[in-house]
């Protein structure tokens, strides 16, 4: 079990990265590929997190004497994945902002039918 | 001495002042561009003599390397500064008669976001870091390609959303298993550590970090966003998205794979990958009748070219990729400068609404045409002597693979001569069909810029020695590993 | 080829010339010329009189009617004896150039050839046999000599008068006058 | 006495010329069972003619056929007569080719000028067929000069005395049977006369030729009828020291190729190209091919 | 400081001139005049000068040198020579067209550039300069605009383009194999060279001096470019321009590798020199037979071009002093007299209104007698009849191919002779012989300024025809600085004892027969003077309007050529290219427009990244 304890995390992590990059590549509807894309997001951002996650671990302070250095959370991805989902959060707005304007251009979502641009 | 964290806060700060500057006055915002950009200039050209003798290592919040975020300003990052901030200068002179309508205080703050983003990501040394200067690069220029709301903007700007998104994701995750290998995100660190790991742990974070970067640096096939956002960008972005963008991409690449990496053998590949995208780039734009596809195409057949001479990593190779670098920042934009004239003139970016375009427009036109020339690498023009130097770089490697793909390399250089002379010959041989042939000049500030451009390209293509001797000396400070980490580390 | 002529020829050597080299344009108007083939080939062998029949009038000094004569031929006719370089003689071949001959009711033939161009020489018959033709040149020879085969000489003389006549006939010619027309 | 002979050979190549033109009439007529005019009869009608009033169509019209001539008289100062060859210490056999060319240019540009579309048909022929002969003939004379190894007509015709003819030694008697078929085709004679063709196209050239143009061409034709069979005696049949010896060389050349003339019809001046480039040029390359393989 | 201020003044002067332009046309004509002028006098006080040596300043580590020697002097001066009637012809000629600014520029820049080509001293500046040359050619060959101009100049263009990289190519090779691309350190290096690096710097730059010399099977560009161009351009393409070529050739051949080191790249019978030689071979004939069929005076004068440099190839790999003499001069005489030929053509096309269509013109001697004597001297000149120039250089080379023992090489020279002739006459007949068609009855005759240079071009062809010695020797001194023995010479031709030349016995003979032949002609015949409607057509009066033969001229002989002289190369160049778009039509499909797929290269990149690694691990 405590290999699944361990990596439990990153199964998590690896399966929303698949599950999203399958939404993007199999979904024609353009809010469902940024759904996928948030998807992907957080996938991202829960791998960061378990990178530097240590099951029973605690907080990076030296508050008490005793604190172990080696059970402590690696405080480092957390920082990242905050600036990360801060990102992905203004990319993911930028992302339905263009969507809403697009689908008054088009009249449509669906990314099959936006192909005005290509060769 | 000036510190290279001006070169980041003073535009960004800025950047973020823009709507307090607009309720001054309406008319402001639009000089601040000029202002932060010559500011840069002006630091770069300032810090260049020191760097070239020692990079400038400034640590923020007092920790050292490799704890703390350092900016580390090599001749490599240093220069680039220097070549956004005049590439942005530039265009942002352009900028002030070409943007006249939209939200034009969105679109000065977001193009000094997307100049500094570039200016982050060439001068950081912490992995991270680049990673968030790289959003911010991205995010703007998201936004600037959707800038005129039209229907190709948007349809471009959702491709390179998506397409961009992605490509951040997986470098996200690459950087995320570089931590989670060596515990640290500093550049020179991980670069120190990289050998104490095996080889195919390191592999996986260098794909991802090299596919990552690669959608950015448009290398094939990660470039299907860039014809689409060149294309249907406002002209003036078209040009920083073409003359900086992706070379800010490139650069991180190259640096992340020289530097971080040392990843030696990866370079085969990137060596027929270069060779690909220069034919992919230079076939497509061939068959394209559209001016600013086939700009945008050319700017992936230029991409190929550089991605070529870096991967022979040589310092020869090195600086003609540099230099290349550098024809292709000031050639192509000022191509879409020109361009963006043209086309504002004749309505159309058919290459045949050009047609008869050299009367109407005699100096845009003879500034396009200079572009053309430099970008295809005739003398007397800047492109020659990269393109020289990328010859010598590949002959010297006295094989008869370097010589053959490098024979390819120049195929694509022959089809891209074919399309541009094209071009050039429809703007000045052809006649235009029902229009009257009245002389119009492009406003005097566009002109200007355009002529900026054009005589730098004349200049530094008959002088290219200072150029090439700083470029080497870059080059060299991108192979020389051992001297980037000991330099950080100290 | 005696004595007296050779003393003859070193006076004369053009006339000598004209008289032995009547290259012929035999212009084939009508069915006279049926008889010109035989004469010039195997059977009766005319070149050794120096008659040769020529591609040209440019070239040749002897001229052959062989036949009736057209208004519409006439026109070429003219055409062609104008063009021959002088001097040069004319010989009617056969009664339908001279009068008309058989169609001398026709309202499309020319009757008086002579009223159009000089002739020197008739040679009657309908058809002359191809004897007549060498008749003809010995007649011919003779005339030169005596310097009265001077058809050239008229046309040039009169040349008004033949115009006139030529002009009537044709409703017009489409050339100018070879010779300038004294006004009247 | 070379001045001499420099005025004296171009009389005696004319006096040949208009007999042979001369001779070419009455054997003509024998063969056809006429009984021909008298030798001479080329004479009477060049007095003729002199004697003639003609038409001229502008300078270049007379001026074209005098310089043709002039050529035509020159090269025979180049072509050794027995052993007398004036001129040809100044350029050899190539100049010999050059000049050969200013006869028919000559007489096409004055031709040319006269504007009669007969005489442009006469000249495009004439201008193919004599690229149709110089294919083989070019060939022929340069397996001769490339086996002798020199390029003066004096020297060709010296070896030839001192060993044997041309056209009895080895490899060289292949490119003699070529230049023996293209012949006819220099010569102008059936089944070659494509040029003049009188009763086609009006004599061709000549069309507008009256008087002393066409006696000035006469001339000239008879020379190029010398010159013709001079240089075939000279590079062939290996000249000689002896003038009569020499002429009458040429004499027989002339009446085998009469007889030719005697009894063909005329091809087309596509069939007269097509055959010379086939037959006579694959000829004279064997003999090429052979001269370059066995060498001087 | 003679040879840089003949640089700083040509490139100067073009600029200047475009300045001017922007003032008063008339300052501008008379001072590219002046400036042409100027050039030419300094090229003449240069005349016999040798020296070399560096420039103070250099590209990319590499120091620039200029050199002056006979070679060098023998090409500018021909370059200059050109020039300067060229801009004088252009007076006239391009009046009231427009751009003219834009036009004396680009010439005089042209010229300027071709001038560098031949006083660099290194490899490098000499690229340059070629490349200058090349793009601003290409800049003035669409110049009349229209549909096949600029197809001919994208056609020049891109081959030019393969020219020059595979001299970029040549040239980095040569410098990353020596240290240096200075000519005279390079011809002592080349003799140590590996056979590999010599054969690949051979073949590169025979690829691209084959290409601008025009020579089968890249001659394509060659006949669309000069047809195109404006006629006093045209001269320059046809009489200088294409002849860089054959300086570089003798730039490579003799001054960089020398002959015998060429001699050892040799496979068999499979030489550098040979493998020229056919070259040459092929392109007359090919050339002489394609002219044949055009119908465009100023595509017959192209195509006659691109034989005549076979010619020149011919004589130059025979490498003897006398065929290299033969090359050398035929180079001047070609100049000469096919400048002089696009001169004619340019007069009547810019005095008829632009017809160069062979079938509509005729019968101009009687309107424009300059440009007739023009046009019949150069063609003269063109076949090569004596008394003109080309005989003698064409002697020189049929000369030293028999003595060589070429037959075969020297058979293709004589055809193309012979097909010169056909050619050339159909020229000459097509355009001032023949009936004056209606239409051009009030044709004016040439303008001054552009007879002066037919004239003085005119009598140049019959001067160094007359006396060869004159040009000879200056040629001899070529062929003695690229290592030939002089040839022995006299003013009138060359005694030598395999064949002598002597011309002024060949212009007395037809002096003293012309006037003999003359005065009989003179005193005997009497002519009357007819006009052009009294013409023998079988008795009928002749239509007023046009009654000549021009049309299809050589009709049976196309039939018969037609089927085996296709431009092959051409169709197979213009294949390649549409092949190439057909392909990047192709290629660029993979940009789909859609999103999913776009995403999946990248997700496929990846994959594929990691194939690699698995599968040859080089990580």
């Amino acid at each position: 079990m405590s290999f699944l304890e361990d990596y439990a995390y990153y199964f998590g992590a690896f399966g929303l990265i698949f599950i999203g990059l399958l939404i993007m590549l199999v979904k024609h509807n353009l809010i469902k590929v940024i759904i996928g894309l948030s998807i992907l997001d957080t996938g991202v951002n829960l791998f960061l997190i378990s990178v530097g996650y240590i099951s029973n671990g605690t907080a990076p302070i030296f508050c008490r004497d005793d604190m172990d250095p080696s059970r402590m959370v690696d405080p480092v991805p957390q920082a990242l994945v905050l600036t990360a989902i801060v990102i992905g959060v203004a990319v993911l707005a930028m992302a339905l902002a263009i969507a809403v304007r697009l689908y008054q251009r088009y009249g449509t979502l669906d990314l099959r039918k936006i192909k005005e641009l290509r060769w | 001495m000036v510190s290279p964290v001006l070169l980041i806060a003073v535009p960004l700060g800025l950047a973020f002042a823009m709507p307090l500057i607009a309720l001054i006055s309406r008319r402001l915002p639009r000089f601040v561009p000029l202002v932060a950009c010559a500011f840069n200039l002006i630091v770069a050209i300032r810090l260049i003599p020191t760097v070239l003798s020692a990079p400038v290592i400034q640590r923020i919040g007092g920790f050292s390397p490799p704890f703390c975020i350092n900016l580390f300003a090599g001749p490599v990052g240093v220069m680039f500064a220097g070549l956004i901030a005049l590439a942005g200068l530039v265009i942002a002179i352009y900028a002030l008669s070409y943007i006249r309508t939209g939200p034009t205080v969105r679109y000065h703050m977001l193009y000094m976001l997307l100049l500094v983003g570039a200016t982050g990501v060439v001068l950081t040394g912490d992995v991270f870091n680049l990673f968030v200067f790289f959003e911010v690069l991205c995010i703007s220029s998201y936004a600037l390609v959707a800038y005129f709301g039209d229907r190709n903007g948007l349809e471009a700007a959702a491709k390179y959303l998506i397409q961009g998104a992605v490509g951040s994701a997986l470098l996200l995750m690459g950087i995320g298993l570089l931590y989670g290998l060596f515990g640290t995100l500093n550049m020179a660190d991980i670069a120190s550590r990289i050998g104490s790991v095996s080889d195919i742990s390191v592999f996986v974070p260098l794909a991802l970090i090299v596919s990552g970067l690669g959608v950015e640096a448009a290398i094939f096939p990660l470039n299907a966003w860039l014809p689409d956002a060149h294309s249907s960008a406002p002209s003036s972005i078209s040009a920083i998205l073409s003359g900086i963008a992706i070379e800010v991409g490139l650069y991180a690449v190259v640096r992340m794979i020289f530097t971080v990496f040392g990843a030696t053998s990866i370079f085969m590949f990137l060596l027929f990958l270069g060779v690909l995208t220069v034919l992919m780039g230079e076939l497509c734009a061939f068959a394209q009748t559209n001016i600013k596809r086939m700009l945008a195409y050319s700017s992936i057949g230029q991409i190929g070219l550089i991605v070529f001479a870096f991967a022979m990593a040589s310092t020869i190779s090195l600086a003609g990729g540099l230099f290349q670098l550098l024809t292709h920042t000031l050639s192509k934009a000022l191509l879409f400068l020109a361009a963006g004239y043209m086309i504002h003139r004749s309505g159309s970016m058919e290459i045949s609404s050009l047609n008869g375009m050299g009367r109407r427009m005699p100096l845009t036109s003879l500034a396009f045409s200079f572009g053309a020339f430099s970008i295809v690498g005739l003398p007397p023009f800047i492109g020659f002597p990269s393109k020289f130097l990328i010859v010598r770089s590949a002959l010297e490697k006295q094989q008869t693979l370097f010589t053959l793909l490098l024979g390819f390399v120049l195929l694509g250089t022959l089809v891209e001569g074919a399309y541009f002379f094209r071009v050039v010959q429809a703007i000045y041989f052809k006649k235009s069909g029902d229009e009257p042939a009245s002389r119009s000049l492009a406003p005097a500030l566009p002109l200007i810029s355009m002529l900026i451009l054009a005589v730098l390209i004349i200049f530094v293509g008959i002088y290219p020695q200072p150029v090439a001797d700083a470029l080497s000396t870059a080059a060299s400070d991108l192979l020389d590993r051992a001297a980037y980490i000991g330099s950080v580390l100290r | 080829m005696d004595r007296n002529q050779l003393i003859k020829w070193l006076e004369a050597p053009a006339k000598m010339g004209h008289k032995y080299s009547l290259h012929a344009v035999y212009f084939c108007t009508g069915c006279g010329i049926i008889e010109v083939p035989p004469s010039i080939t195997a059977r009766w062998d005319a070149e050794r009189f120096g008659v040769l029949p020529t591609a040209s009038p440019r070239q040749a000094n002897l001229f052959l009617i062989t036949g009736y004569v057209s208004v519409k031929t006439l026109k070429a006719i003219i055409r062609t004896y104008e063009q021959m370089p002088e001097p040069k003689y004319t010989v009617g071949f056969g009664s339908c150039p001279i009068n008309g001959g058989m169609y001398w009711d026709s309202y499309n033939t020319i009757k008086h050839l002579d009223k159009y161009i000089p002739i020197d020489g008739w040679i009657a018959g309908c058809m002359p046999r191809p004897e007549a033709i060498f008749v003809a040149v010995t007649h011919l020879w003779t005339l030169i000599d005596k310097d009265m085969a001077d058809g050239y000489k008229r046309y040039r003389k009169y040349y008004s008068q033949y115009r006139a006549n030529q002009e009537k006939v044709l409703l017009g010619l489409e050339w100018p006058p070879l010779f300038p027309i004294e006004a009247g | 006495m070379r001045i001499v002979w420099l005025f004296l050979s171009p009389l005696i190549a004319l006096v040949a010329g208009v007999l042979l033109l001369g001779l070419s009439r009455k054997i003509m007529a024998r063969i056809h069972w006429r009984y021909g005019p008298p030798l001479l009869q080329p004479v009477i009608d060049i007095i003729r003619l002199f004697s003639q009033r003609s038409a001229s169509h502008g300078i270049l019209f007379d001026l074209g056929i005098v310089v043709s001539l002039a050529g035509s008289l020159i090269i025979t100062l180049f072509l050794p007569f027995g052993n007398i060859a004036p001129l040809s210490g100044s350029g050899g056999m190539l100049v010999i080719l050059y000049m050969m060319l200013i006869g028919p240019l000559g007489i096409a540009l004055s031709g040319g000028e006269s504007g009669n579309p007969n005489a442009s048909i006469g000249i495009s022929r004439n201008l193919m067929l004599a690229i149709g002969y110089e294919v083989p003939l070019l060939m022929v004379l340069l397996a001769v000069m490339t086996r002798y190894g020199t390029i003066s007509i004096v020297e060709i015709v010296r070896v030839q005395q001192a060993s044997t003819w041309s056209i009895a030694s080895w490899p060289l008697v292949v490119s003699g049977l070529a230049y023996l078929l293209v012949m006819p085709a220099m010569l102008g004679f059936r089944p070659f006369e494509v040029v003049q063709a009188p009763q086609e196209i009006s004599s061709g050239p000549m069309v507008e030729y009256g008087g002393s143009y066409l006696a000035l061409v006469s001339i000239q034709h008879a020379l190029s009828l010398y010159i013709t069979i001079s240089l075939f005696v000279n590079l062939m049949l290996g000249g000689s020291g002896n003038i009569v010896i020499f002429l009458f060389k040429m004499l027989v050349v002339f009446v085998l190729f009469l007889f030719v003339n005697a009894v063909f019809p005329r091809f087309r001046i596509e069939q007269a190209v097509r055959y010379l480039w086939r037959w006579p040029t694959l000829i004279g390359l064997i003999g090429l091919v052979l001269v370059a393989l066995v060498g001087r | 400081m003679m040879v840089e201020l003949l640089l700083i003044v040509a490139f100067g002067g073009s600029l200047l001139t475009y300045v001017l332009g922007k003032l008063s046309s008339r300052l501008r004509n008379g001072f590219a005049l002046l400036n042409a002028l100027a050039l030419v006098i300094m090229i003449g006080m240069l005349y016999g000068q040798e020296f070399e040596r560096s420039l103070p300043f250099g590209f990319l580590g590499i120091q620039f040198s200029i050199r002056m020697n006979m070679l060098s002097w023998f090409f500018a001066a021909t370059i200059l020579g050109i020039g300067l009637l060229a801009v004088l012809y252009s007076f006239r000629y391009m009046k009231g067209k427009e751009r003219l600014d834009y036009y004396y520029f680009t010439l005089l820049f042209i010229n300027a550039s071709m001038l560098g080509t031949v006083v660099a001293g290194d490899l490098l500046s000499f690229f340059i300069f070629w490349e200058m040359m090349s793009w601003s050619t290409y800049l003035l060959i669409s110049l009349r605009g229209g549909g096949k101009a600029i197809f001919a100049g994208i056609k020049y263009i891109i081959m030019s383009l393969v020219g020059s990289l595979a001299m970029l190519v040549a040239i980095v090779s040569l410098y990353t194999a020596f240290g240096t691309v200075d000519i005279g350190e390079l011809a002592v290096h080349m003799q140590s060279a590996s056979l590999g690096l010599a054969l690949l710097v051979v073949i590169l730059f025979s690829i691209t001096f084959v290409i601008i010399n025009a020579l089968w099977p890249f001659h394509t560009w060659l006949p669309d470019a000069h047809a195109e161009a404006v006629s006093p351009f045209s001269a320059i393409l046809s009489a200088v321009l294409v002849r860089k070529g054959l300086y570089g050739l003798f730039l490579l051949m003799y001054v960089i590798l020398g002959f015998s080191f060429l001699d050892r790249l040799a496979v068999g019978a499979i030489s550098f020199s040979n493998v020229l030689a056919w070259i040459g071979a092929i392109t007359i004939v090919f050339a002489a037979f394609r002219a044949l069929l055009q119908n465009d005076s100023k595509r017959i004068l192209a195509w006659s071009t691109v034989g005549q440099g076979g010619y020149m190839v011919l004589g130059v790999s025979v490498a003897t002093s006398m065929g290299m003499a033969g090359g050398t001069f035929h180079i001047l005489n070609h100049c000469i007299y096919i400048a002089l030929l696009f001169f004619v053509a340019g007069a009547i096309e810019h005095r008829t209104g632009g017809i160069r269509d062979l079938d509509s013109l005729g019968g101009l001697i009687k309107k424009m007698p300059v440009a007739f004597v023009g046009g019949l001297v150069g063609i003269f000149g063109l076949i090569g009849l004596p008394l003109t120039n080309g005989f003698v250089s064409k002697w020189l080379i049929y000369k030293s191919l028999i003595l060589e023992g070429r037959p075969f090489l020297a058979f293709a020279a004589f055809l193309g002779t012979w097909g010169t002739i056909l050619y050339g006459y159909k020229f000459i007949h097509n355009i001032f012989l023949g009936q004056l068609p209606d239409e051009l009855r009030d044709v004016k005759r040439v303008p001054f300024t552009m007879a002066v240079p037919i004239m003085v071009l005119v009598v140049l062809v019959f001067l160094f025809g007359v006396l060869p010695g004159i040009p000879l020797s200056v040629v001899n001194q070529v062929g003695t600085y690229m290592g030939f023995e002089p040839l022995d010479l006299n003013v009138w031709g060359i005694p030598s004892e395999s064949g002598t030349l002597n011309v002024v016995n060949l212009l007395a003979a037809i002096a003293v027969a012309g006037f003999l032949v003359w005065l009989l002609f003179k005193t005997l015949g009497r002519s009357t003077r007819v006009d052009q409607s009294d013409n023998y057509a079988a008795g009928a009066a002749i239509p007023r309007g046009r009654y000549g033969f021009t049309r299809e001229f050589y009709a049976p002989l196309y039939r018969i050529v037609s089927p085996y002289v296709k431009d092959f190369p051409d169709a197979l160049f213009l294949w390649i290219a549409d092949r190439t778009k057909a392909l990047g039509g192709m290629t660029r499909k993979i940009y789909s427009g859609y999103v999913g797929s776009y995403v999946m290269y990248i997700v496929l990149f990846l994959a594929a990244l990691v194939f690699v690694q698995l599968t040859w691990s080089p990580w």
